[in-house]
């Protein structure tokens, strides 16, 4: 099989916060460097950083500390987080934050007296989220996306990157291999340095928020490459997401967490509430309780006539929801739904991933010339992600890799030499379903989003995760046997409704053995066989690789460098 | 530049006739009933420094005024562009700045 | 092709590739109406397809969806919308402030005239809608095109913005806001229900305004319309 | 007509147009004659007279009633252009439509 080789100074992957600030950083670190970004979608139009809505966390108010907000994502991580990396994400959120505004362009909600508006968040202990209305991602990646579009930087949209691959020696990494998903042509862009920001995406669920473009292809490849994958176990459930039957994509997508704040009440199948059940604070317990909550709820058959639970806003008044929720209010219309006067059908989603490669607090990785940022990186959240840690997750050690990337490529003369006959086996590889009969994709699809939902969702068990193991196992020897039903690899959706397919197997794989590992409950991650806590001083992290097609998973003890278990910086 | 300029040359002109049309629909109107002859028409009009100047006035805006407007429409729906659409557009302009003083002169002046 | 309670045009796209055609080209992303990608002609008007219900705008039980109008096509339903942003930036769509990283964030009250004309044209997801319910754009290839300038107007009223002259000497341009006739088919279907049309009249004003103080630069380096000077 | 094109605004722009081109047409031929007037009060005369004619005079209203509606609809333009936005221009085409209407018909009314 043909392919085009592309040489570049700096390659990113991805054009979430964490690609764009990357680009944009090591282009002001060196004008002259040649940088190429190549995205899965349109740039600055996939991935989710727009979608966020909450906010930003960061520690700009009177009265908060960079320690405090340090804290409380040590907290909220249940003490899993690396440390050095939660330090220099709190710290440098303040730089970027003012980055965004005074350089982007952003203009995040005021006070009346002009100050930045912060507000609160759950799981901390001050309020420091600054926000745009509800729709921050969008004021955050519109203003990047304008500043690198602007930027004299190559761009290839809708390329998906196939393979990392590494240099003839193995010592380094020398380029990716990616398909112009718009042609079906293959594309191997050698690199001094790669960035990966795919943006994990845990959309492996039967109900998830992640835009539709996420696939889990960056743990996945990195996976192959051998790479140490940390805290795969822990997903991050949002509790109430829509839920409007099987056959919509509207499904899954999140309601506002400020719907249960502002007094909203979730009810069971018959219309009862149930929350109090579970927790004292009712609706307004936190996300992973509220979660498990309404679980529990749905396996106990409970439930709705789509299978959740409803939400229900109307003893408010429909007046003041309307008016306090514009943006939901209309999203639920637009739907057939009417949350102001009416019930709403809701349901646990998976949301984010803390899981990811192994990285230091500098972006890099075990492979000299890849780094990873954003959503891809494992470390910073341990067990759970506040809210509004996310994004400045994304853009501050997207800006840093951008940084750092700069510096190497700069440095460095040599592009690392790839192995061909590498390169010809992952495109023999990823041209494999063309090969076979058109098998029932949809079908495949669907049993993994309810194994994982099932098996390795909000609660967990070792029956149930040897259960999903199994299963994943058939699942992909299904899938390798399945074909499509066009041959055309031109915006060939199904081939990669395929390729998505093979990524999140992977890595739900991954995931289920980690769960496995893992052996008390904390943060996002909970056991009923397990449901103690476990030593917070002997806190370890679970680390995957794969060898020869088997994962194998360890574990390793937190390295407490900051704080440890007792004590506190403020 | 250009289009700015033109943009105000067209508001300008058409600013300056909204009154005049609004006057000359009004007489018109008016005048109309029980039918027009020349001689009523030109003895309102001739020798008549007012009726000189709206009409003048008016000539010279419609014409700035309906050629930009041309213009647009021909750039527009028929595709033309550059020294063609400048020509037409210019003649357009000049001839309709011609019949409209050689009207105005006609009903005022002789 | 079933029908369902909840079910967006989006969703009967999905249906067709995933069960009728499977080489069926399309885009979306968020599904909630963040991201832009999934807009496309339904029954002849460009909606945002991840938030158009099917009830809303099925006609005789049948419907009619085409790609978005304006731009290149590049397969089925999918279009190349690199034109549309290559003029937000020629339309210098982008913010250049004057203070940077290390200075803390300005003090600005959210209530000031200009800042709630700044705010009111924001929140754009860049869908290409408006630009697609456009006949300029379609009449005059050039034109800057009413996302790109509302967005340009939306800078020209952030006091923090450093680059307001060029900017106004570029969307004054032979491409730029004189070329809008009013047509309101921008505002009647972007979905965010911003107003492309009042950004636009601003920058006329405004334009207007710099003309006759003499302030106006020399066209900048944006687009020129194919006859600079005729 | 396209359906995007299919809402009032359009019509008003389009309408706008229309009457603009219209009223380009015949102002030439409306200076024409005019201009006949040079040539004697007879030629200009015998013109007028010729207008008389109830087709003619059908004509003409449709003329005053163009005039009449690009006048109102201009001053609409002029108004989004250089007024505060208003959210009834949905309602000002339509004024300006009844206003060309109204004038067209108070044209007619009164040359019969
Ligand atoms: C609905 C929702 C609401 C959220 N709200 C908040 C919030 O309020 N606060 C907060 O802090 N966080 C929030 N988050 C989380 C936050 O959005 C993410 O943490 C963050 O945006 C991730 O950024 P990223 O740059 O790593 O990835 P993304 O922004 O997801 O970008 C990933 C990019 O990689 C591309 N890509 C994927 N696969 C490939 C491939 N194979 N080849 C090439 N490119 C590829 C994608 O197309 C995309 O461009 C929310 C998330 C969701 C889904
Ligand atoms: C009575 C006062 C008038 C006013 C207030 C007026 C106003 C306007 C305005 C504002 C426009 C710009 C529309 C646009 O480009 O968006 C316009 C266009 C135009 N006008 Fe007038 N006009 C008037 C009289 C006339 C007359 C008498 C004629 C013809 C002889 C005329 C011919 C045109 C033409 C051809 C256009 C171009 C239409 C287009 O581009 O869509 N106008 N007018
Ligand atoms: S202005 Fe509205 S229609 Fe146009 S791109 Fe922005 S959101 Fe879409
Ligand atoms: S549709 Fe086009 S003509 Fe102007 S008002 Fe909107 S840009
Ligand atoms: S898919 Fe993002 S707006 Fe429709």
């Amino acid at each position: 099989m043909k392919f085009q080789t592309i040489k570049t100074d700096v390659l990113i992957l991805g054009s979430g916060g964490a690609g764009l600030f990357a680009a944009l950083h090591a282009s002001q670190a060196n004008p002259d460097l040649d940088i190429t970004i190549a995205v899965k979608g349109l740039l600055g139009k996939s991935g989710c950083t727009r979608m966020v809505q909450g906010g930003y966390n960061v520690a700009l108010s009177p009265g908060d500390s960079v320690e405090r907000h340090f804290m409380d994502t040590i907290n909220g991580g249940k003490w899993l987080p690396d440390q050095d990396m939660a330090m220099r994400l709190c710290q440098t959120a303040v730089t970027r934050v003012q980055e965004l505004e005074n350089e982007l362009g952003c203009f995040f909600d005021r006070n009346d007296d002009g100050s930045l508006h912060h507000k609160a968040f759950a799981g901390q202990t001050f309020d420091r989220t600054v926000h745009k209305g509800d729709l921050t991602g969008i004021e955050i990646i519109s203003r990047l996306m304008e500043q690198v579009r602007a930027l004299s930087v190559n761009m290839m949209e809708e390329h998906r990157a196939l393979a990392l691959l590494p240099s003839r020696d193995g010592e380094e990494l020398a380029g990716v291999l990616l398909v112009d998903m718009r042609s079906g042509e293959f594309r191997v862009v050698r690199a001094k340095t790669v960035l990966m920001a795919t943006g994990g995406g845990p959309t492996m669920y039967r109900y998830h928020t992640p835009s539709g473009d996420k696939s889990m292809d960056g743990l996945a490849m990195a996976l192959r490459l051998g790479l140490g994958l940390r805290d795969m176990e822990m997903v991050q459930f949002h509790p109430t997401g829509l839920l409007a039957g099987r056959d919509t994509r509207m499904t899954g997508t999140v309601l506002e967490e400020g719907l249960r704040g502002a007094g909203g009440h979730l009810l069971d199948g018959s219309g009862e509430r149930f929350m109090l059940n579970y927790d004292d604070l009712g609706e307004r317990a936190t996300r992973d309780i509220v979660s498990r909550a309404i679980y529990a709820e749905m396996r106990a058959g409970r439930t709705t006539p789509n299978g959740g639970v409803y939400i229900a806003m109307s003893h408010l008044g429909p007046e003041l929801v309307a008016k306090k929720f514009p943006g939901m209010v209309k999203r639920c219309a637009d739907c057939g739904f009417d949350l102001a006067a009416g019930r709403v059908e809701v349901v646990p989603t998976a949301h984010y991933f803390m899981g990811g490669v192994v990285v230091t607090a500098d972006t890099r990785t075990a492979m000299p010339g890849l780094f990873v940022a954003g959503e891809d990186a494992g470390g910073a959240h341990g067990a759970n992600r506040l809210g509004g840690n996310g994004v400045a997750n994304s853009t501050v050690f997207g800006g840093i890799a951008g940084d750092e990337m700069a510096l190497q490529a700069s440095d460095q003369q040599h592009w690392a030499d790839f192995d061909e006959a590498f390169v010809e086996a992952e495109i023999e590889r990823s041209l494999s379903p063309f090969r076979q009969a058109a098998g029932d994709i949809n079908g495949i699809r669907d049993r993994l989003l309810d194994v994982m939902w099932d098996d390795v969702g909000v609660l967990r068990d070792a029956d149930g995760l040897s259960r999903a193991q199994l299963e994943l196992t058939r699942l992909k020897s299904e899938l390798h046997a399945s074909g499509l039903a066009d041959n055309n690899r031109v915006f060939n959706l199904s081939w990669h409704d395929w390729l998505n397919l093979n990524s999140l197997i992977e890595v739900s794989e991954v995931i289920a053995g980690a769960a496995l590992s893992r052996e008390n409950s904390r943060g996002a991650h909970y056991r009923e066989d397990y449901p103690q806590v476990g030593s917070l001083e002997e806190s370890y992290f679970t680390v995957a690789q794969s060898n020869q097609e088997q994962i194998s998973v360890e574990r390793q003890p937190v390295v407490f460098s900051i704080v440890k278990p007792g004590e506190s910086l403020i | 530049m250009l289009e700015v300029r033109l943009y105000l040359a067209q508001r300008a002109s058409a600013a300056i006739m909204a009154p005049l049309v609004l006057i000359h629909l009004g007489v018109m109107i008016y005048t109309i009933q029980g039918g027009v002859d020349a001689a009523e028409i030109l003895e309102r009009t001739r020798g008549s420094f007012f009726w000189g100047a709206n009409y003048g006035l008016f000539v010279i805006a419609v014409s700035v005024h309906a050629a930009i407007g041309l213009r647009n429409i021909l750039r527009e729906w028929l595709s033309l562009r550059g020294i063609g659409l400048a020509i037409i557009s210019w003649i357009f302009f000049a001839g309709l700045l011609m019949a409209g003083l050689r009207a105005v002169a006609a009903v005022v002046i002789a | 092709m079933p029908q369902q309670s909840s079910q967006t045009i989006l969703d009967v796209v999905t249906w067709i590739q995933r069960h009728l055609d499977a080489g069926l080209s399309y885009r979306f992303a968020c599904r909630v109406g963040m991201c832009g990608s999934c807009a496309m002609m339904v029954n002849g008007i460009p909606r945002w397809t991840c938030r158009t219900h099917v009830n809303k705008v099925m006609r005789d039980n049948s419907l009619t969806i085409e790609p978005l109008r304006n731009l290149p096509l590049i397969k089925d339903l999918a279009c190349d919308m690199s034109e549309f942003f290559e003029k937000w930036t020629d339309s210098k769509g982008y913010f250049q402030g004057s203070t940077t990283r290390h200075d803390p964030v300005s003090t600005l009250s959210p209530n000031s005239p200009q800042r709630r004309v700044a705010d009111a044209a924001t929140e754009c997801i860049n869908c290409a809608i408006c630009y697609a319910s456009c006949d300029v754009v379609n009449w005059n290839r050039d034109y800057l095109g009413p996302a790109a300038l509302n967005r340009a107007w939306s800078l020209q009223n952030d006091e923090r913005d450093s680059a307001s002259a060029e900017r106004l000497s570029v969307v004054a341009g032979d491409a730029g806001c004189h070329q809008c006739h009013s047509q309101q088919g921008c505002a009647t279907y972007c979905p965010n229900e911003l107003n492309p049309t009042a950004s636009i009249a601003g920058l006329k004003r405004m334009v207007a305004k710099a003309y006759v103080r003499g302030e106006l630069g020399a066209g900048g380096k944006g687009r020129q319309g194919p006859e600079s000077d005729a | 007509m396209k359906p995007h094109r299919q809402q009032p605004l359009y019509f008003a722009f389009l309408l706008h147009r229309l009457s603009g081109l219209g009223l380009a047409l015949f102002l030439p031929f409306h200076f024409y004659v005019l201009a006949l007037a040079l040539e004697g009060n007879a030629e200009l005369d015998q013109f007028l007279h010729w207008s008389a004619s109830p087709l003619v005079k059908f004509a003409e209203s449709g003329l005053v009633f163009l005039l009449a509606i690009h006048l109102f609809g201009g001053l609409r333009l002029l108004a989004l252009e250089n007024l505060p936005w208003s959210n009834s221009h949905k309602n000002y085409a339509a004024m300006a439509l009844a206003g060309g209407f109204f004038v067209a018909c108070g044209f007619l009314l009164r040359a019969f």
